[in-house]
């Protein structure tokens, strides 16, 4: 059994990083099956070309939507990781970066665009709103953190999170990808949807 | 659509899309504004007010400030602080309260500050942290004192550290009649006839 | 503003008293705001009137104490805003208005059970999530009272079988956030535009009555995060002024500095988002690199970039940052320049006048019967800064200009901000010299109170006038905390404005307009 | 120069010295269709790339940096990624059209890339009618854009399937009639002769002058529509119909719609080279032989190639600073402006070639 070695981050080392915990315990839970060795190379090629190109579909409700637009924008320019390619239509979409509040209103809708996305798709909840409610927690009409209706992956907290959190979150996310297999369980997470 | 019109409108449309071009042009070659994060980590440095998460600053003998008065916690909106204590005999004899468990949800944070300016004892603040997403959603919830610290054995009411703490005196003096006078003698030329109400 | 004299009336009472106003020149209807009086007060409207010329006020209020069936009349066919106003109204107290064509709900879905803001109401009991498609009618109840006192009703259709609708929203590019219009289109001819509204409605107006005033603060920042500044300084000085606490000159002049440093923001990013709407990107990165500038100077000085946190009661949070003024007399001729860029590449491209001249005109008469406030209004030539109207802050000791244009179409609606912009800097330029020394907080009591009565306090925000209606009763929480939406107006007149045009004109339109979803939700 | 019929008539000649001459066109037609569809992989790959690059260095940012070096192999995670992405089937769509859509449209733009001409004698379609069949089977791919726009039963995808059919139709007067000028210069609507001339006599918008610069401005213009890039992005307007006709499709499906709209560009360039820029044929200033003699030097490839690529820029440029039009000013643009003016200088070029105004 060939346990997967851990993913690595351009000029990021990996003791710096966040929640290495939860990070083991995904990798472990990913190989508890093994694989042999050429599928895992097949898989390493793969995952790096899924975790290079995570192209993020354009959603956003509120403030972190406005971090988001300046992550995409010059001074933190996005692009650099090749993230800025983002999809208005969320067939085409890989991520789905959940900034901003979901009402109990706009949670159909979101499951919806969840749904259309093709596999494989990430979630990131962005922002204290998308985790929790944040702000909005004791309100009526908002939803109590998008986990509730669709997995999330990654979890980028700050109200709103600034332009580089948010691109340490999507180096999480990569981290998270990169060690997905694809000749496993994760490329298609959800259920086909009974007729 | 007279004739003149479809010639000039075409030359000065064209034109127009020239200068365009040429501010693009420009800017082809000017100095590219990009900060490259995370290549950039070891120099980038957060202004001191960014307020990234809280933190209860602990000394050297692993002390912190807090006396688990909860005043934070009521003052948080959205009860992202849970402040657990326990009553504590003193060897005086009397009940003293103390902090067991500071618990503090990052993902439900919105940074108001209300639970900084409402501590009496400065034993919380904002750090500049900024690199805190994770995988689960239960990390976001941290504890904010470390394991085996205790409360600072102060007499006197410590004067608060942290830089966003409550102001200082000088609010209480009758202070607008100074700036009243001060102000009109600084600003004399812009207008001093307009009433200063609202 | 206290706002001692509300003239009560009863509900046969108010149509005579309301067309007498209108004739009056009170042509701009503030604000129309729902409030639960309790069982003995009742449901009722709590109405305010501008006359554009004066700039004189007139505040109304009128209640029904039925809780089954409240009815009141409807304003709709004075002020065409009252339209969306009473749905409001309606659709948060259940409040309903007799003679109003379209009686549907507009934020909440449709099959929402109970209204939320009554104060006897639980909204999250008898409303699950509900993960189920939204229902969306296409015909709407109108309530008439007959003579004999009886209550008739009577269907609208909103779209007929013949008429293809297309949805645009609640996820689209083009909407500013999650705004869902239904489109019906002839070809690529608009022929209506029905706006659904309250994807992001958080209640924040519920919540505050169970927040603290320094808790309220903190919601302020979220309604327009583009006018976050101007949105928190409107609700601290409306309960400055209650509590009759005086700021000190600096604060209102860095408030007032703060205050321009937003709106230029704001009119950036309306910049940058018109011109990725129109398509040309390289201009939205252009302006994104100017706003930086300015988010730098938040952040400095405020801690936050978009939710910044700055102002309080009483004062500000910390005193300004040593480098503030260093950093803002570098970015006024820095902007100053940019602003020519900016003309050069977009502003004067043939396309984008093409596409802006003549497109989504709105008159006079219609931008004050909408409400629409701020530049989209003053584009009209409309006179309507508050700054102007009912100085407050350092504007009554600045010298600026108040930027009018005529036709109000979208090319002077998008000429009127970038104007606005460079009036902006003027107003900043007399005053980060002259910032005078003094508190910059005065000490407030640990639990605020707001003496019992009525408040109102209205600022100049980024996209018209913001205000802040406030009932106390004396608690440590408001009784009801209204805002007056900047963006609500603007939604409401899309259809006005867009109908006969192509779809590719409403991102134009709605660009110009230059509405923030959160704001309108609330 | 070099001749590259060298190349092929040796590989012709060992492939029939054990083979039936059968097998042997056989083992050469897919021995070129293989070396076609690399090429257009390669083209693809590096146009993408080249955009993403140019597109940031206008917009005052760095574009992709973190993949390789400055970012170099960028697109190939993203094939990778768009290889292994799940193609989405849908209810309610006409599924045999929905499915054969993207495939119109690849093959119709690999046909029209196979027309280009890459050095002497290296031409894979060359015929008399060259130029027709390019225009001819370059309009297969509209009917691609406007099966995929119907067949997705989506309202954003049947607008935008629509606005395209509108836009490509129009836009194909225009460039059949530059074209048409052309051809009066030239003679031929054959690729290879066309290039021979101009090696010969100097690139055709030096002989035609006036009319030739004209033509080729509008032929710009045009071919930019043709390609529905920016400024004429109308079909997939992101800002108003999301993403246009291929808005239900997703994986490698949308990668073709993606491929194409790159190696159309790719190809409209191309053909704007080949046609007005001299195609393989060096650049000669007539008298200095010296320098003429060290132009011969570089391969025709390298020049047809570094043509298209400084063409491909222009068109860069202009995407990446204009706002987009809206789809009646663009039909008036074309029907109001840019045909009358191709008009114009059909009869001015044909004027000037009776009266041997060419240089």
């Amino acid at each position: 059994m060939e346990v997967k070695k851990r993913a690595k981050i351009k000029s990021f080392p990996y003791e710096e990083f966040k929640d290495n915990e939860s990070y083991e315990k995904l990798v472990q839970e990913l190989n508890a099956n093994g694989a042999n060795v050429i599928v895992t190379q097949l898989d390493n090629l793969i995952d790096w070309g899924r975790s290079n190109s995570l192209w993020p579909l354009t959603f956003a409700t509120s403030c972190c939507g406005i971090e988001f637009m300046a992550v995409c924008a010059a001074r933190y320019d996005i692009a650099r990781f090749g993230f800025e390619v983002t999809r208005n239509s969320p067939r085409q979409a890989d991520v789905i970066l959940v900034s901003g509040t979901i009402t109990t209103k706009m949670a159909p809708v979101l499951k919806r665009l969840y749904d259309q996305m093709a596999d494989p798709k990430y979630v990131v909840a962005v922002g204290g709103c998308a985790i929790s409610g944040g702000p909005f927690t004791k309100s009526y009409h908002v939803l109590k953190g998008v986990d509730k209706i669709i997995p999330v992956d990654v979890y980028v907290p700050g109200c709103p999170p600034r332009p580089e959190s948010f691109l340490y979150g999507m180096m999480q996310l990569q981290r998270k990808v990169k060690v997905e297999q694809f000749f496993g369980t994760t490329n298609k997470k959800q259920k086909e949807p009974k007729e | 659509m007279s004739n003149n019109n479809y010639f000039s409108g075409l030359f000065s449309g064209i034109k127009s899309l020239l200068v365009g071009l040429g501010v693009t042009m420009k800017e082809f070659f000017t100095r590219k504004i990009t900060e490259q994060y995370p290549e950039n980590r070891k120099e980038l440095k957060m202004f001191d007010r960014f307020r990234g998460r809280l933190v209860m600053p602990h000394n050297e003998n692993n002390e912190h400030k807090c006396i688990g008065c909860g005043l934070c916690q009521m003052a948080c909106p959205n009860g992202s602080i849970t402040v657990t204590t326990e009553m504590l005999d003193t060897e005086d004899g009397k009940k003293k309260r103390s902090l067991v468990k500071y618990e503090y949800d990052l993902g439900c944070c919105m940074f108001c500050e209300l639970c900084i300016t409402a501590c009496p004892q400065g034993a919380i603040e904002f750090c500049t942290d900024f690199e805190n997403a994770v995988f689960d959603r239960s990390k976001l919830v941290q504890q904010l004192n470390k394991p085996g610290s205790k409360a600072v054995e102060k007499k006197p009411v410590p004067k608060p550290a942290a830089p966003a703490a409550k102001p200082a005196a000088p609010a209480a003096q009758p202070a607008p009649k100074a700036t009243e006078v001060a102000a009109p003698a600084e600003k004399k030329e812009s207008n001093p006839e307009t009433p200063t109400t609202v | 503003m206290t706002l001692d004299n509300i003239k009560t009336l009863e509900p046969s009472q108010l149509r005579a008293e309301m067309q007498g106003l209108k004739a009056k020149g009170f042509d701009f209807l503030s604000n129309l705001i729902g409030m639960d009086w309790g069982e003995e007060g009742g449901l009722g409207v709590v109405y305010c009137v501008e006359n554009t010329s004066t700039h004189e006020q007139a505040w109304l209020k009128t209640a029904t104490t039925d809780r089954e069936q409240p009815l009141l009349p409807t304003v709709s066919d004075l002020w065409d805003i009252a339209n969306i106003y009473e749905r409001e109204a309606y659709d948060f107290y259940g409040i309903i208005f007799a003679g109003h064509p379209d009686m549907r709900r507009i934020f909440l879905r449709e099959d929402w059970v109970g209204y939320p803001m009554r104060k006897d109401d639980k909204p999250e009991e008898q409303n699950p999530l509900r993960m189920t498609n939204e229902p969306l009618a296409d015909d709407t109840t109108q309530y008439d009272v007959q003579a004999d006192g009886t209550v008739k009703t009577k269907k609208n259709i909103v779209f007929g079988p013949d008429d293809y609708v297309v949805n645009i929203g609640p996820q689209h590019p083009s909407t500013h956030g999650v705004l869902h219009f239904r489109v019906a289109l002839e070809g690529e001819i608009i022929r209506k535009i029905d706006p659904v509204l309250g994807y992001i409605h958080r209640g924040v107006e519920k919540l505050n009555e169970s927040y603290t005033y320094p808790q309220t603060l903190a919601l302020t920042d979220r309604l327009d995060y583009l006018a976050a500044m101007q949105s928190r300084h409107a609700l601290c000085m409306c309960i400055e002024k209650a509590m009759e606490i005086e700021v000190s000159e600096r604060v209102q002049v860095v408030r007032t500095i703060l205050d321009e440093l937003q709106r230029i923001d704001s009119h950036i990013l309306f910049f940058s988002c018109l011109c990725q709407d129109m398509g040309a990107t390289t201009a939205f990165l252009y302006g994104f690199r100017d706003r930086e500038k300015i988010l730098d100077i938040f952040e400095e000085t405020c801690g936050g970039r978009l939710i910044i946190n700055y102002n309080t009661i009483g004062g500000l949070m910390a005193d300004i940052h040593p480098n503030f003024q260093k950093r803002v007399k570098e970015f006024i001729p820095y902007m100053r320049k940019n602003i020519k860029e900016y003309h050069a590449l977009f502003t004067g491209n043939v396309i984008f006048q093409n596409r802006s001249k003549g497109i989504g005109p709105l008159t006079k008469e219609q931008v004050i019967s909408w409400g629409c406030t701020g530049g989209t209004g003053r584009a009209a030539g409309w006179a309507n800064d508050v700054r102007k109207n009912h100085p407050y802050a350092a504007y009554g000791k600045v010298d600026f200009n108040q930027v009018l244009r005529e036709s109000g179409d979208s090319f002077d609606r998008y000429m009127i901000r970038l104007d606005e912009i460079l009036e902006s800097l003027n107003i900043i330029e007399q005053l980060i010299d002259n910032i005078p020394e003094g508190n910059y907080k005065e000490k407030t009591k640990p639990v605020i109170k707001v003496p019992e009565g009525t408040y109102y306090q209205a600022v100049e925000s980024s996209r018209g006038e913001f205000g802040v209606f406030l009932e106390s009763k004396g608690d440590k929480s408001p009784y009801r905390l209204h805002y007056r939406s900047t963006g609500l107006p603007l939604v409401a007149a899309m259809d006005t404005a867009c109908r006969g045009f192509k779809i590719a004109d409403l991102v134009t339109i709605g660009g110009t307009m230059d509405y923030i979803v959160p704001d309108i939700d609330r | 120069m070099f001749d590259f019929t060298v190349v092929t008539n040796w590989i012709d000649a060992l492939l029939l010295s054990f083979l039936p001459g059968w097998a042997a066109t056989l083992v050469e037609c897919v021995l070129v269709a293989l070396a076609i569809i690399t090429l257009y992989a390669v083209f693809a790959i590096i146009l993408i790339y080249m955009e993403r690059k140019i597109c940031a260095f206008f917009q005052c940012r760095l574009g992709p940096n973190r993949v390789g070096k400055w970012g170099s192999i960028q697109v190939l995670a993203d094939v990778l990624k768009m290889l292994t992405k799940e193609i989405i089937d849908m209810k309610n769509v006409d599924r045999l059209l929905h499915k054969m859509a993207p495939f119109l449209v690849i093959v119709a733009s690999m046909l029209t890339f196979a027309c280009l001409p890459w050095n002497k004698g290296a031409e894979v379609l060359d015929f008399n009618i060259g130029i027709f069949f390019f225009l001819a089977a370059g309009s297969i791919g509209v009917v691609g854009i406007l099966l995929a726009g119907w067949s997705s039963n989506n309202k954003y995808a049947l607008i935008g399937a629509m606005r395209s059919g509108a836009q490509i139709i129009s836009y194909e007067v225009s460039i059949g009639l530059v074209m048409l000028t052309m051809i009066v210069l030239t003679g031929t609507m054959s690729f290879s002769e066309i290039c021979q001339q101009q090696a010969d006599l100097g690139w055709n918008i030096f002989r035609g002058h006036v009319p030739a610069v004209l033509a080729f401005i509008i032929y710009l213009i045009a071919g930019n529509a043709e390609c529905n890039r920016g400024p004429f992005d109308m079909p997939e307007a992101e800002s108003e119909l999301t993403a246009g006709y291929h808005v239900e499709y997703s994986g490698m499906h949308f990668g073709f719609y993606y491929l194409a709209e790159y190696l159309n560009l790719f190809i409209c360039a191309g053909i704007a080279s080949t046609i007005f820029l001299g195609g393989w044929a060096p650049f000669h200033v007539p008298g200095l032989d010296g320098f003429n003699h060290v132009m011969d030097y570089i391969p025709g490839a390298v020049w047809m190639v570094g043509k298209t690529f400084f063409v491909v820029f222009l068109l860069m440029w202009i995407r990446w600073t204009f706002p987009r039009l809206r789809i009646d000013q663009l039909l008036a643009l074309e029907w109001k402006y840019l045909m009358p003016m191709s008009l114009v200088l059909l009869v001015l070029m044909a004027i000037c070639v009776s009266l041997g105004l060419t240089l």
